[in-house]
């Protein structure tokens, strides 16, 4: 198959009733293995490994936090590129995956934030703290909370799709520019990004790296979220093509009828 | 009586009713007090009480253009007014159903944007005792503002502009409540005026409410 | 439960507008009001539903026995048909809506949001409104804008059953509805302006 | 089997507890609704292919 | 100049209403749309002044030759009733609001706040709106609504007078205006439901 | 698009029109903040930058969603869509139109209201000038925000809650030169910045909400 026959191949999922028949297939998988992942890599980190010297058995929380964090983010641009089909493109499937994928983001970033603060008191001495890290993912959740009101707010599913996919992109350009911003006006307290440093995971010795006994766990619950995020999408998904069915049918009745 | 309140209260919960908006206003204050007035924490921790209370009296005076102008535009007032309710227990119930959509959420989440804040930890519960004796208040006056407006096209900023100086008292005792408690003093004489105040507005302001909205219907 | 008008005098927005009308309506008749454009009767409908004091004059018979219909029908674009229709039943303290969806045809756009409908399914949503208010008198101001030929049918076989359960309407209306009722053109009583030096009573 | 957490038991255990419980209730949220619309869209395809 | 209408559908609100139309519309003709309410008048008149796009089908001789005039009449209140007038013939480019002024009898009002006018007197303003576009084709919705005898035949003879100049005008309405014109009647093109298990382009 | 502009800045100035309430209301809320976080005036002209940018975008945040609603409700935004100009002109001269009749009276009113809040001396100037160079982006974030809710009745608080985000960068790097300004730092950089936002969303901006005015037509 070429290339291009490839890509209209991919495009055939945007239809409803495939993209339903598809996803009922390979839905169990992920449901398993997100569950695998995330009992193991929790077990693990939770009963097998060592507290921190400095940090002491806080470090456990790295196992949830920093899977939601990611997760948080990855989940508005996942819904950034699908707002971007639906606009180029207009599979509806596309417009609802992303409204199907707020809800997840929100939990995300609420998680991100609940173990943060839960986490901060002991280390910071404080619930909160306007680190810019800390900020911005406050501002995510706020993008989040107005992108899910504008949806809920427009009647016409198309019309919704539309304008919740333009303040998407409009959104995602402000995220960014707060995110600078942010850091400009503050210089914080947490931790930098060292999982995703090539440092950490060559082992490197740099003070910040997380050592390899936490590291595989939080990998694997990492993966864990990942399949969760799909899972519980795909499933969602499913569930709004058929709201957008049944709304669809009734209209037809009212017509008809 | 209790068939307009449900309406109220089911149009508020509808799409695009607004509820749960006061709250999300309330949130946003509070986030972009720090962005404005910079990230120390105890500068922020001494402010808290007074902008918390701020931040609901403005979430509070947002939601109260939609109070009776709604019904206004599209006749319902009219209708309601030749209707066998009189228009007193017309306005105590926008009242109620606007404290119960607005000031209650506002009440119950308090607390956790005090967390944002620092507020200290005896605040708490100061604060939300405050804003649970204080909020009812502020719908009953912004009725009587909205009562006041309803003829006006998009009287929105106008209602604001009378509204906040009938707020000023509640405003100064409950935050006072909010700002003793917080720092450990005694906080049962403005707490009495509050309490005081909230009673004899709901005592008394339905009528005056009613009166104004009569002369503005004809 | 006859209406008596006697003398009355009505101004909109300090102006006066109509004056010197006198009439009666008992129950069990219809009085189309007609006129001009601007020559008052939305103000007059208003006045005899208790909305707005009269300049002058005597009305009597009318208190809590009126359901008005303004031009604007007092609908929730966020509720449905029946949500609407049973708010003000509930209102007026009657329990069954049923026969005001039933004379509206409103049976298959119940579940339909007000929004959605089109200016004459709203129309008609805001007519039926009166047959859950249990009021003797009705006030229509310009009732069948916007309906079809379909509609106004209903419309008059609404009134005609009212009128004939001993209630009476007045309606304010520049086309023909098909009712027989007695008119009266408020045209002739417009107000005439009084002599310009008159500086006593008021300012006009 | 209980790992010793130290000091810092109330802090690790009320962030697995939080962080389980939201992942939970959106998962068993999502469920139930998503059964919820797939019955009632059975329910109204029936329907309507019965009528015509 | 003219406007050619092959095989158009429309929707509203997600839900198809009407489909097949195929007309069109010379210049000094007018075409009279009739149909039961909610048929999808309004949704027809909408899709061809260019606010929402049609299912399928097309449109020629539509841009930029089109006045349109809603359900709604797009006066502000505040505003008077020439400086409305005057603010729609700058946005079209027009100098002279007199002859819609004459057009109409508004010289009478022209100093009053639109908010302050009778529903019939506001109709007329906004039909007034129409002469100062300087656009051929009128389309317009119920345009009659709330006129008293009088102020239809003005609205008439406007129109009559914009056909002899070569407009053409295209208006919907349930009741008889006196213009001949060809009657389009859109209830028979009301879109049949496509078979129900056809869930693959869309969800209908 | 001249005709549209007087239009819009007659209707501002007419009765009920709006104008000056955004002011108002600035006026109000910088008052009521003695009220609610006490007197001392140390910890006033702390934080008076903070609270007079923060009183700024608020009043600009109350009077978006008269900027487009009102045009909506009456059907001149129909009109004006079908009329011979391109919808991202309109889009922009309202904007124009909201920043002539809020945003600049702001900007002419906070030196004043700076007096009440014991702003430093040298905060003056560079407050005037931060609101000078940060609410014509305001306005231009605030239209889109307008232009996305237009179809909403009373989308009010929805409106507030979408573009709250929005004014995030604006508003940090405008506090923070109105907050260096006073305490006498250097001010260059975030000005900077400000000002390339500002740039960008006006040249940016007006593009995206045509476009959604025009979802929101059909
Ligand atoms: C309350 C809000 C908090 C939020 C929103 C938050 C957000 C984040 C984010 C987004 C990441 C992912 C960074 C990355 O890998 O790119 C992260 C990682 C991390 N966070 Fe937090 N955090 C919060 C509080 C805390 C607290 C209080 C602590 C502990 C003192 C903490 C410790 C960590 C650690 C150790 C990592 C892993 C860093 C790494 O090696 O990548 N966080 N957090
Ligand atoms: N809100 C108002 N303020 C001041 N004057 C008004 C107001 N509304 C209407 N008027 C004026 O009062 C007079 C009577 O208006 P009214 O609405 O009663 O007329 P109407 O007979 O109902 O006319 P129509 O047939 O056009 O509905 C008119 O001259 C009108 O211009
Ligand atoms: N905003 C809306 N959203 C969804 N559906 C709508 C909306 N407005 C109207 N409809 C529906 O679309 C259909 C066509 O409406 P339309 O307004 O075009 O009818 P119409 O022919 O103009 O009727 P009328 O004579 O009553 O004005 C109707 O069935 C109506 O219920
Ligand atoms: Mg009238
Ligand atoms: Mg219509």
């Amino acid at each position: 198959m070429s290339i291009a026959a490839k890509a209209n191949a991919l495009w055939e999922y945007a239809n409803p009733r495939k993209f339903l028949s598809t996803s009922e297939r390979v839905m169990p998988f992920f449901w398993m293995a997100s569950a695998v992942c995330i009992v193991v890599g929790l077990v693990w980190g939770f009963f097998f490994t060592p507290d921190d010297y400095k940090q002491g058995s806080t470090v456990k929380i790295i196992y949830l936090h920093v899977p939601a964090a990611l997760m948080a983010i990855n989940c508005w641009l996942m819904m950034l590129v699908t707002s971007l089909v639906w606009l180029v493109r207009r599979h509806h499937v596309s417009a609802l995956a992303a409204r199907a994928a707020a809800p997840v983001g929100i939990v995300m970033t609420l998680i991100a934030l609940a173990t943060g603060a839960i986490w901060g008191q002991p280390m910071w001495g404080t619930w909160w703290a306007w680190d810019p890290r800390l900020t911005s993912f406050l501002i995510l959740f706020l993008f989040y909370l107005g992108y899910v009101a504008l949806w809920e707010a427009i009647e016409d599913p198309d019309t919704a799709a539309d304008l919740t996919s333009v303040l998407c992109l409009v959104g995602s350009v402000f995220a960014i520019l707060s995110r600078y911003a942010v850091n400009f006006w503050n210089q914080g307290l947490h931790q930098g990004a060292s999982v995703m440093r090539t440092a950490a995971v060559t082992g490197a010795d740099t003070e910040e790296k997380v050592s390899n006994i936490y590291f595989y766990p939080l990998m694997l619950c990492i993966v864990g979220f990942v399949l969760l995020f799909i899972a519980l999408v795909l499933y969602r998904t499913g569930t709004e093509i058929r709201v957008r069915r049944i709304k669809a049918l009734l209209a037809r009745e009212r017509v008809s009828g | 009586m209790i068939a307009l309140l449900l309406r109220d209260l089911k149009l508020a919960f509808r799409a695009g009713g607004g509820f749960g908006l006061g709250l999300a206003f309330f949130l946003i204050v509070t986030v972009l007090v720090p962005f404005s007035v910079g990230p120390q924490s105890s500068l922020l921790s001494t402010i808290a009480p007074g902008v918390l209370w701020l931040g609901a009296l403005l979430a509070c005076l947002l939601s109260l253009d939609r109070l009776l102008a709604l019904d206004w535009e599209d006749g319902s007032l009219d209708l309601l007014a030749t209707a066998p309710l009189p228009l007193e227990a017309v306005v105590t119930i926008k009242a109620l159903a606007h404290w119960l959509t607005t000031g209650l959420p506002l009440v119950l989440a308090a607390p956790f944007l005090g967390v944002l804040l620092n507020l200290p930890v005896p605040g708490f519960l100061w604060l939300v005792i405050s804003l649970l004796v204080g909020t009812p208040a502020m719908s009953v006056i912004g009725t009587f503002g909205a009562a006041l407006t309803v003829g006006l096209k998009r009287g929105g900023l106008l209602l604001s502009l009378l509204v906040l100086p009938l707020y000023v008292p509640t405003l100064i005792f409950g935050a006072e409540v909010a700002r003793r408690g917080a720092t450990g003093m005694e906080t049962q004489t403005p707490l009495l005026m509050l309490a005081g105040i909230t009673a004899a507005t709901i005592a008394l302001l339905p009528f005056a409410s009613a009166a104004v909205l009569r002369i503005n219907l004809r | 439960m006859t209406l008596t008008v006697t003398d009355l005098a009505i101004a909109r927005g300090g102006v006066p507008v109509l004056e010197g009308l006198s009439f009666s309506l008992p129950s069990g008749k219809a009085l189309i009001l007609r006129g001009p454009n601007g020559i008052g009767k939305t103000t007059l409908l208003r006045t005899l539903a208790g909305l707005q004091p009269p300049l002058a004059g005597r009305i009597e018979g009318a208190e809590d026995q009126i359901a008005y219909a303004s031009h604007s029908d007092g609908l929730k674009p966020t509720l449905t048909v029946v949500e609407n229709l049973s708010f003000w039943a509930s209102v007026f303290g009657i329990q069954d809506i049923q026969p005001a969806l039933d004379a509206f045809a409103l049976n298959d756009l119940s579940d339909r949001h007000a929004g959605n409908l089109s200016a004459g399914q709203k129309r008609r949503l805001g007519l039926a409104r009166m047959l859950v208010t249990g009021r003797p008198i009705w006030m229509l101001d310009e009732p069948t804008v916007s309906l079809d030929k379909n509609a106004v049918r209903m419309f008059s076989d609404a009134v005609r059953a009212h009128l004939g359960q001993g209630g009476s309407a007045l309606i304010a209306t520049h086309i023909e509805l098909g009712l027989d009722g007695e008119v009266l053109d408020v045209g002739l009583n417009k107000a005439k302006p009084k002599p310009i030096d008159d500086f006593d009573g008021g300012f006009l | 089997m209980m790992p010793d957490l130290g000091k810092y038991a109330d802090t690790v255990l009320w962030s697995y507890a939080a962080s389980v419980g939201l992942l939970m209730a959106l998962i068993v949220f999502s469920i139930l609704r998503g059964r919820k619309i797939r019955s009632e869209m059975e329910k109204i395809e029936q329907r309507m292919t019965r009528n015509g």
